[in-house]
């Protein structure tokens, strides 16, 4: 049996890999997927205390991070995409203005 | 629970395996002659021009921003589906309620015309 | 029956009917269109797809110089293995599957979705246009079709209370096959199904006459065979779920009369194969009768009919169960409905076009 | 076992999405982490969650993230400098923590472990959808009604962003699909 602090530690690791993507990368759609890392690392701890500590709740909850990752997703993305059309570039050192 | 899913993992290296084997006995069989008319890009038998990977994604893109949205919904659907049957009334109100918010984003979607087909 | 047998069984069969599968599809349209078909290796054609596999593995699978060598090797495998994986929860005959999982339904729609990552991992590293234009449109109309087909699915999901497929044929026993408490949401999900294999009436992605071959243009030898063959193993899915979901699985017809009850000496893998080898067959006739729809009258048959359909089909069941209402009084209106919408979208559509 | 084969491949696959230079190669190793995470969840008696893990992260997310990185110029993406200058410190500061959670924060955390309880009543409402379900539908009702509100507030701000113009695109656009 797999004791709850594995899980914890494994999405421990994955928080700060995508930290460090969000932090070191420029691409503007590699930061945004290390985003998603950030929130599955969320995920895991939710449901592995769900499982272990007897509560349904937690995996509820991931439920609505999911939702909240979709509309995250959405927008983000719609985002990106505007800017790169705007300014013909998805480079997060670039995007420096707050209007253009 | 968990042992309902071990035939699962079995499939899933089978199908692995079929398609990395298949590859693997081809190379043995096949024969290999390349040749740099064979290796280009296909394109009607004229050269190929410009950059290949830049076309206009556009149109596809607006489709997967609003299948994304909806397939959240549709999968509370499943949710409240397995359910149904336990709490009638109240899981009736409920959905209804959700339903209609669906259909307004929908309603929203198809009169700004985000559902309509824009070529390039 | 040991679970190493039941997978090795499972996997042998789907393999010959796969590959019988495409010999009926050639003969078939061929007996539509006034020709012989493939009849020469073997007795009338019987060895043809051993013909084919000896053919796609001796022949040279040229890579595209450009190419992402390793994703392009990826991708058939990709989607041939997300092909077989569903196979693992589909109940054949009664007490026959490979595995029962709660979550059956949603497992099978969910390697369903990892599968057209297969797609767009083969378009986008052959560095062809045709190909990766060809693997954008067929995603973009799977995806999409993807909503409305679920939406059906919950219909269903109503009466069963359960995703398990093994549940869902044993409701069928309480309330009789589903088509005929579900007619609309059957039609929608035959819709559905035919976009999501890119089937003929619906294939943006072999588009012959402006896409070349869609998303496997680069590919040949092997590797267009593994695409092929996960196809065809999604079309068998399709029409599984089909009849799973619809048609009573392995039940017997009338499965809630006890009159028919001497029907019942006829096994139940038999009621199974016959009724997915009648969808099966209807594909291919919808194949060699109609002609391709244009790109944005799928996108709207999509969103414009098949949605608004399918939410209105689930909540017209949701109150079936809530009021009890006759069976036929429900099949009517559900059908009227469907009816009614058409004509509704048909009206915006003349409205639209007219100048003003 | 399965959780340590799962665990490494998420991990690596982890590493892969913030290290590689090709950005569509960064996208589909996040797919695989996706995916084994998705796993994961099914080791944790959470069937319904890793379906929709999969089918909503793997099936849409990504699919949409990849539908942008189509919108892009990624032959100029690959081609630009990967990290910014400081990403040395950043990296170490990165390691420093992981060790410090692993060695002293997360040992030094006790809980009592109890996963008996939920099995059993999981085994009592007909499995892992009723379950949450039931629960969904009484306890975090609230919740699951403003989840449809946030839904459509996305819907509206993404066609509303959906419909800028497209001035660069159509200039450097190649390919023109008309059908």
């Amino acid at each position: 049996m797999v004791p709850l602090s594995w899980y914890l530690s494994l999405s421990a690791v994955l928080f700060i890999i995508g930290i460090v993507g969000v932090l070191v990368r420029r691409n503007v759609i590699v930061v945004f997927m290390s985003v998603e890392l950030i929130m599955n690392s969320v995920n895991i701890n939710l449901i592995a205390f769900s499982h272990y500590l007897s509560s349904i709740t937690g995996q509820i909850f991931t439920i609505f991070v999911i939702t909240v990752a979709a509309a995250e997703a959405a927008l983000g993305l719609a985002l990106i995409v505007v800017v790169y059309q705007n300014k013909g570039s998805i480079n997060v050192d670039e995007m420096n203005v707050m209007r253009w | 629970m968990l042992a309902d899913y071990v035939p699962v993992v079995l499939l899933l290296a089978i199908g692995l395996l079929i398609g990395v084997s298949s590859q693997l006995i081809g190379k043995l069989v096949r024969p290999d002659r390349p040749d740099p008319e064979k290796l280009s890009p296909y394109e009607c038998g004229i050269e190929p021009e410009g950059d290949t990977l830049s076309p206009n994604a556009i149109p596809y893109y607006i489709y997967g921003l609003l299948f994304l949205l909806f397939e959240v919904e549709v999968l509370f659907f499943f949710t409240w589906a397995a359910v149904y049957q336990n709490m009638m009334l109240f899981a009736f109100i409920e959905i209804t309620f959700f339903a209609f918010i669906l259909f307004l984003g929908l309603i929203y979607a198809w009169l700004k015309g985000a559902l309509d087909w824009r070529a390039g | 029956m040991s679970l190493l047998m039941k997978v090795g069984v499972v996997v042998g069969i789907l393999m010959l009917a796969i590959a019988y599968i495409t010999l009926a599809e050639r003969r078939i349209l061929a007996f539509m269109q006034f020709r012989m078909g493939p009849n020469r290796v073997g007795w009338g054609g019987v060895l043809q797809p051993l013909a084919d596999a000896v053919k796609l593995l001796s022949k040279e699978c040229i890579m595209p110089e450009q190419a992402d060598k390793w994703m392009y090797r990826t991708a058939p495998v990709v989607s041939m293995a997300f092909a077989l994986v569903p196979f693992a929860v589909v109940p054949f005959a009664q007490a026959f599957y490979i595995t029962d999982i709660n979550i059956g339904l949603l497992f099978i729609m969910a390697m369903g979705s990892v599968g057209f990552l297969g797609t767009i991992m083969g378009g986008w590293s052959s560095r062809s246009k045709y190909s990766f234009l060809g693997s954008l449109r067929a995603l973009a109309l799977m995806i999409s079709f993807e909503v409305p087909m679920i939406m059906a699915m919950t219909g269903v999901i109503i009466f069963s209370r359960s995703l398990s497929m093994v549940k869902i044929v044993e409701a069928q026993a309480q309330y009789g096959w589903f088509v005929l408490l579900q007619p609309l949401a059957f039609v929608i999900y035959l819709l559905c199904g035919v976009a999501e294999t890119q089937r003929i009436p619906f294939d943006m992605l072999e588009d012959e006459g402006s896409l070349v071959c869609g998303f496997h243009t680069e590919y040949s030898g092997i590797r267009f065979g593994l695409f092929f063959m996960a196809e065809y193993a999604n079309m068998f899915m399709v029409a599984i779920v089909a009849t799973v979901l619809f048609l009573g699985g392995w039940q017997r017809p009338f499965v809630s009369w006890p009159f028919f009850n001497f029907l019942s000496v006829i096994p139940s893998i038999f009621w199974f194969s016959i009724k997915v080898l009648a969808l099966m067959f209807l594909y291919i006739w919808l194949r060699g009768t109609l002609p391709r729809v244009r790109y944005d009258q799928l996108i709207y048959l999509c969103w414009k009919i098949l949605l608004p359909l399918s939410l209105i089909n689930l909540m017209l069941t949701a109150l079936y169960m809530l009021w009890g209402m006759n069976a036929w009084t429900f099949l009517a209106l559900s059908i009227g409905s469907g009816l009614a919408w058409l004509w509704v979208y048909d009206k915006t559509q003349t409205l639209a076009r007219s100048p003003s | 076992m399965a959780f340590l084969i799962l665990a490494a491949i998420a991990v690596a696959s982890a590493v892969m999405v913030v290290s590689v230079k090709n950005v569509v190669h960064s996208a589909f190793s996040l797919v695989v982490t996706l995916f084994s995470v998705g796993c994961l969840f099914i080791l944790l008696r959470a069937e319904f969650l890793a379906a929709t893990q999969i089918l909503i992260y793997v099936g849409s997310i990504m699919i949409l993230i990849i539908f942008a990185l189509m919108l892009i110029d990624i032959k100029e993406a690959n081609r630009q400098r990967r990290f910014h200058h400081q990403s040395k410190f950043v990296i170490g500061i990165g390691i420093i923590l992981v060790i410090e959670i692993i060695l002293f924060i997360i040992p030094r955390s006790e809980f009592i472990e109890s996963p008996e309880k939920l099995i059993a009543r999981t085994a009592e409402a007909g499995g892992n959808i009723q379950i949450i379900g039931q629960s969904l539908f009484t306890d975090f009702i609230f919740a699951f009604e403003f989840a449809s509100i946030i839904i459509l507030v996305a819907i509206v701000a993404a066609i509303f962003l959906g419909k800028q113009p497209t001035s660069i695109i159509k200039k450097s656009s190649v390919i023109k699909d008309s059908s």
